[in-house]
């Protein structure tokens, strides 16, 4: 366990949800739900679960894009709630960067990608204009672009060439964490291997730490460490990605495992013992009692639906259910 | 729905209190509101009791009670060159210019909807841009010369139709035709574009893959979802026929609320114009409270929001 | 998605090249149209033959040179008080082109201004300036005017302040639309991310991106101002006579009609023609920059 | 599993557009047999989905354009049709499902009303049987509880559902054919499973051959008998799946391939193909992958590969094979 640069602890985020004119709440939407997590310092943690698991939303809480509603954040040790706002303006942030998941809408159309890469730089104020120049010909020729692209606008590039840009600006104010929103699945099959490659090796050049944000389990298994499985906005299984993918322990990991593995049709056209979930997702507005999986676990036992099973530690494993 | 109606209800009412107040503050806006309230031949003397009448001598905040209570009993004032009560002028004048707007509005909605779709779903051909053309044509050309050159055309060198006033149906014929010419091209172009775009979804797609035939998906399918935006803009629309309508009734001389006001402007008789004013206030926020409700109707998701 | 004839052999896209020149007229015209405006209502004295107010009785209602009748000293013709309208028209075009480009100045300013904080920092400062905008879009801007020719009197000042008062609104809707859009775009997430602050993000990303729409709808509202202005001028409350303006040139005529069409044909012409112009140049406007923008 | 129930011959698809002519599609030929799911794969821009839209002739206009090759659908050739004609093919004959579900609906309308139009025009049936038409169309589905969903507007739904109501309305007039492009791409990966499980079953009761549209390898192999892989306009190559995943004969196939990082090992270093897809406006002569592809010969940037078929239903076009 190397040194934790990041860490999260019981991290949880409610949204109220107000109707009619008035605005009154009627209820709340519970989209994160004491969630804990270390990054480690050149280490990738991998967030997983589909739509309205509380990925993204974990994510701009670390970001300080979104306020928490109860829980705290630790900075190499320190919680933030203990920074003073010049503080986190200069120790926090520059530390923390991101690059989000959409190529055509991360860049702002009307500046050249110079200007976009510079940005970090020049907002908070680090060096002069020649030393800018020069630091963004470096972060060029890392992300694999020529000097002669600094010039052009996004609209000129391809979506890997514009996420090669977004790595750019990410490392331009030498962060210790990056936060990778879905880094690859708005591009193209062949272009995706291309990225993920790049990030792995300015992972090791720079000892940089990831937090990535996914839902394609592939994707995640090439490039993580550490693995935290979420569903409806809790961690149902935390732990070392490989330990985790040969033997998965949650019923929902499989699930999602068997879901996205590749199974071949068989010559006689037998059925692989694939497990297909029965039912919707359901709303972060009312989660069902007890564990929230039980409503589609194919193993639930009447203690599911009442109690919420505690976190139970296997080997290296941490896993969030009653067996 | 009920409790949505009841807080658009308040806000309307609020609305109308902002104005109100603007009224209040812009009468004395130009200093002494009694040079406002006389005409030439009131006497110093009349205008000593039209200070006393209105309570100028109390302050601010308890005239304008004076004046908010009066409004509310529908009192207005009364018109300083015909020395009649405001309202009742006014509500004889109400229905001519209720028959013209009505009249061009319905005739206007008509044909934009018509042109305007037919201008979408024929795109580039010779009657789009031909639609397209009037449309620019319309917007371009001030009404008022407009009038005139109607006037010119069918009334004296045609000798069709009367020049101006009102009565027979044939007087209608100029003053709806040029109003409602007015406003087309506003309306035809929100709703061809608004089209647009609805030809270019995917449930349109889907609408073609079921093998529907056109007619069908234009009228039922498209239709209903491009008058949602169109729709925002009729409150803006309703303004512009209000405009247009006072300057109608001035080039055609019909005796209606728009030019009674052009005539108390003229004359400098303040009562009329605010009396004026503030009822069109009122109808233009009825108007946008119909429009929210039949937004309701149309589009089932705003529907369920607001139940 | 129209259904799909089969097509054997080169498809000729003739129409495409003949509609590409057809969009060049629609810039160079208007674009033209314009300049000269601009240029006759600035050198007024240089260009109209006769002193916009000179009277002359023994010259009353002369037709124009190319009617029976008429002489070449007033191409155009005279009015009632045998002024020339040819060059009240010249004289006419410079408050038009003062009063429009003014209004512009002060509404688009006040509506890109109030529509980008009203979309950035939404919540109670949105629904505020929103609600304002609403009812303002909603209020007829005549009879503003008249309030305020009755009020404080009809002047140049009269026109311009009953045109700005409601004339941002417009701004200050189409501006906020663009700006939630742009909110909720990742670039601006990125830039609070590196920490800049609210006013550079406003200033540095949201204002770029929606100088397309603010051109585009200034350039629109060039025609509708100068009808406004007419239509005020027209009902008597614009500019006081004896300062020529198209409007009350019109109006002056109105009674002469079957006499003397002549007098209120011409102004409204002039009104014609700019706004055509003006409506012209906006849309080719919209095509070039942002072909997405049907609504405006 | 043998006879064939749509034949495409030598389609070529353009878009006439002002920059230039764009050849979408040039000279696709492949057949699909009854009964069966055929995959057409291939990364963004390869002509996948304009191979699909162009079998129901229905391409984005204005400048979309069938220029040549024969569609065979039953025997008919769907190019001859005429317009009117056309039209009746389409939901009775061959149907379609969009990719995403949340726009794929009118959203003023409820799904028992588009359900219902559509049977109502194909399946000349009295107005009391079509209602339960439509339940047991949204049965085939396995949509819970029918009778209460037909009142139900599409906002009020999850995009999963509002899916199977998209496949409810295609299979309401028992199409002989249907196209699938992309469903399940907006799908989250357990939802996307249950549907292509449910799509199995639906092909089996019913025996419609389904030609599925997508870039994803994992549903090509779920759903899949026989793929074709898409580049630049072209099928490069033909073959029952799993040949396809255990022994592709074309580079740009096997390089796709090894660029998908698998969940049942941990891979070093993933195999990426340089460079971009050449634009359709200017194509290079000779073979489109040239560029990009390591066996390239100096033949390949000349002249165009023919179709090999190097074994039983395995067609590649690739100067290397042949």
């Amino acid at each position: 366990m190397s040194e934790v640069l990041l860490e999260g602890r019981h991290l949880t985020k409610h949204y109220p949800v107000t109707k009619g004119p008035l605005k009154r709440t009627i209820g709340w939407v519970r989209a994160v739900d004491n969630v804990s997590f270390a990054i480690e310092r050149g280490k990738t943690l991998s967030l997983v679960g589909e739509s309205g698991a509380g990925k993204t939303t974990t994510a701009k809480m670390l970001l300080l894009l979104e306020q928490l509603t109860s829980g705290s954040i630790l900075f190499k040790g320190k919680d933030l709630h203990q920074f003073t706002r010049s503080q986190l303006k200069k120790e926090y942030r520059p530390r923390v960067q991101a690059v989000q998941q959409n190529p055509w809408s991360s860049m702002n159309p009307r500046m050249r990608v110079k200007t976009i890469i510079a940005e970090p730089l020049v907002v908070n104020n680090k060096q002069s204009k020649k030393q800018t120049r020069e630091r963004v010909m470096e972060l060029l020729e890392q992300v694999g672009l020529r000097p002669e692209h600094a010039d052009h606008y996004p609209h000129e590039f391809s979506g890997g060439q514009r996420q090669r840009i977004a790595v750019a600006r990410a490392l331009a104010l030498r962060p210790s964490v990056v936060v990778l929103d879905e880094p690859v699945s708005a591009l193209d099959v062949s272009i995706r291997a291309q990225i993920m490659n790049l990030l792995k090796d300015l992972q090791v050049k720079h000892d940089l730490s990831y937090l990535v944000i996914a839902h394609n389990l592939a994707t995640v298994r090439y490039m993580s460490h550490r693995v935290a499985i979420m569903y409806l906005g809790e961690i149902v299984e935390y732990g070392e990605a490989e330990m985790l993918f040969e033997n998965p322990l949650h019923p929902y990991t499989r699930a999602l495992m068997s879901a996205s593995l590749l199974t071949l049709p068989e010559e006689n056209g037998k059925e692989t013992d694939q497990i297909i979930l029965s039912g919707e997702m359901p709303s972060p507005l009312s989660p069902p009692p007890g564990c929230r999986f039980h409503t589609r676990c194919a193993e639930a036992k009447a203690i599911c639906s009442s109690e919420e099973p505690e976190i139970r530690t296997v080997g290296t494993q941490q896993v969030k259910c009653h067996y | 729905m009920g409790r949505f109606i009841l807080v658009r209800l308040l806000q309307s009412i609020v609305a109308l209190v902002g104005i109100s107040v603007f009224i209040f503050i812009l009468v004395r806006a130009a200093g002494d509101p009694t040079i406002l309230m006389r005409s030439s031949q009131t006497s110093e003397e009349d205008a000593q009791n039209i200070r006393v009448q209105l309570g100028l001598d109390k302050s601010q905040p308890e005239q304008y009670w004076i004046f908010v209570t009066s409004l509310i009993h529908g009192d207005l004032g009364d018109s300083l060159i015909k020395r009649k009560p405001v309202t009742e002028m006014i509500m004889a004048a109400l229905p001519n210019s209720l028959k013209l707007v009505l009249a061009s509005f319905g005739l206007s909605m008509l044909t934009a909807l018509l042109l305007g779709v037919l201008g979408a779903t024929r795109r580039d051909t010779w009657l789009d841009n031909g639609v397209k053309f009037i449309a620019i044509l319309g917007q371009a050309v001030p009404n008022f010369w407009l009038a005139i050159v109607a006037i010119y055309v069918f009334s004296v060198v045609l000798k069709l139709l009367p020049t101006s006033g009102t009565g027979s149906l044939a007087h209608f014929v100029l003053p709806v035709g040029t109003l409602a010419f007015w406003i087309l091209p506003g309306i035809m172009r929100l709703i061809r574009s608004s089209m647009l775009d609805v030809l270019d979804s995917e449930y349109i797609k889907l609408a073609r893959i079921k093998g529907l035939p056109e007619g069908k998906i234009i009228w039922k399918h498209a239709l209903r979802n491009a008058l949602i935006a169109p729709l925002t803009a009729a409150g803006f629309i309703f303004a512009m026929l209000i405009t247009g309508t006072a300057v109608i009734e001035t080039v055609f001389s019909w005796p209606g609320v728009g030019r009674l006001t052009v005539e108390a402007v003229m004359g400098l008789d303040f009562p009329i114009v605010q009396g004026v004013t503030l009822m069109v206030a009122v109808i233009v926020l009825t108007v946008n409270l119909l429009v929210d409700i039949l937004y309701a109707y149309i589009d089932p998701q705003i529907r369920y929001q607001r139940t | 998605m129209e259904e799909t004839e089969v097509v054997t052999g080169e498809m000729d896209y003739g129409n495409t090249r003949r509609a590409s020149i057809f969009t060049q007229l629609t810039f160079i015209i208007p674009a033209f149209v314009l300049a000269v405006l601009v240029f006759i209502a600035i050198f007024a004295p240089a260009v109209a033959p006769h002193p916009p107010n000179k009277m002359s009785l023994t010259k009353r209602l002369q037709p124009p040179a190319f009617v029976m009748g008429g002489s070449r000293a007033h191409i155009l013709g005279t009015d009632k008080l045998g002024r020339d309208i040819l060059s009240r028209a010249i004289y006419g075009a410079r408050v038009s082109i003062s009063v429009s480009l003014l209004v512009i100045l002060i509404t688009s300013s006040c509506g890109t201004i109030l529509g980008i904080t009203a979309g950035y920092l939404g919540g109670r400062v949105d629904g505020l300036i929103m609600r304002i905008t609403d009812v303002s879009l909603c209020f007829p801007a005549l009879l503003l005017a008249m309030l305020l020719a009755v009020s404080i009197g009809p002047s140049f000042l009269t026109v311009v302040l009953s045109m700005s008062i409601l004339g941002w609104a417009p701004y200050a809707r189409l501006i906020r639309g663009e700006t939630l859009k742009l909110r909720e775009a990742d670039f601006v997430a990125q830039a609070r991310i590196i920490g800049s602050s609210a006013l550079r993000i406003m200033v540095r990303h949201i204002f770029p991106n929606i100088i397309n729409p603010l051109i585009i709808m200034m350039t629109l509202s060039v025609g509708m101002l100068i009808l406004t202005e007419s239509t005020l001028s027209y009902l008597g409350f614009g500019i006081p006579p004896p300062t020529p303006s198209w409007g009350s040139m019109v109006s002056d005529g109105r009674s002469l009609i079957d006499r003397a069409w002549w007098i209120s044909f011409f102004p409204g012409i002039a009104i014609g023609l700019v706004v055509l112009s003006g409506n012209f140049l906006g849309d080719w406007l919209r095509d070039k920059l942002d072909p997405r923008l049907r609504q405006i | 599993m043998n006879k064939i129930i749509l034949q495409v011959e030598d389609l070529r698809t353009y878009f006439f557009t002002r920059k230039g002519v764009v050849k979408a599609v040039e000279g696709v030929s492949f057949h699909v047999n009854e009964g069966e799911t055929f995959g057409i794969v291939g990364e963004s821009g390869c002509g996948k989905t304009v191979t699909g839209l162009s079998i129901l002739r229905l391409l984005p206009e204005p400048a979309g354009r069938i220029v040549g090759g024969k569609i065979v659908l039953d025997g008919t050739n769907l190019l001859a049709l005429s317009k009117k004609e056309m039209r009746a093919f389409r939901g009775r004959m061959v149907s379609m499902i969009l990719q995403d579900p949340m726009t794929s609906l009118n959203p003023v309308y409820t799904i028992g009303n588009q359900i219902a139009e559509s049977v109502r025009l194909h399946q000349n049936i009295p107005d009391n049987k079509v209602r339960e038409e439509v339940i047991s169309a949204l049965r085939l589905l396995k949509i819970p509880a029918p009778e209460m969903r037909l009142r139900d507007y599409p906002f009020q739904m999850s995009g999963g559902m509002r899916q199977r109501v998209v496949g409810a309305i295609a299979m309401s007039c028992h199409p002989r054919l249907l196209i699938a492009d992309e469903p399940t791409t907006a799908l989250d990966a357990t939802i996307q499973a249950q549907y292509i499980a449910l799509f199995k079953e639906v092909q089996k009761t019913t025996g419609v051959a389904i030609i599925f549209i997508t870039h994803d390898f994992g549903v090509v192999a779920n759903m899949c008998h026989r793929v074709a892989v898409m580049y630049s306009g072209k099928i490069v190559e033909t073959a029952k799946t799993r040949e396809i995943f255990e022994a592709p004969k074309h580079p740009y196939t096997s390089a796709l391939i090894e660029s998908v990082p698998r969940l049942d090992r941990k891979d070093e270093r993933l195999y990426s193909i340089e460079g971009q897809p050449p634009s359709l406006l200017n194509l290079p002569p000779g073979c489109r992958f040239f560029p990009r592809c390591d066996y390239a010969m100096e033949i390949c940037g000349e002249k165009e590969p023919a179709e090999v078929e190097i074994g039983k239903d395995h067609f590649v076009s690739c100067w290397n094979v042949s």
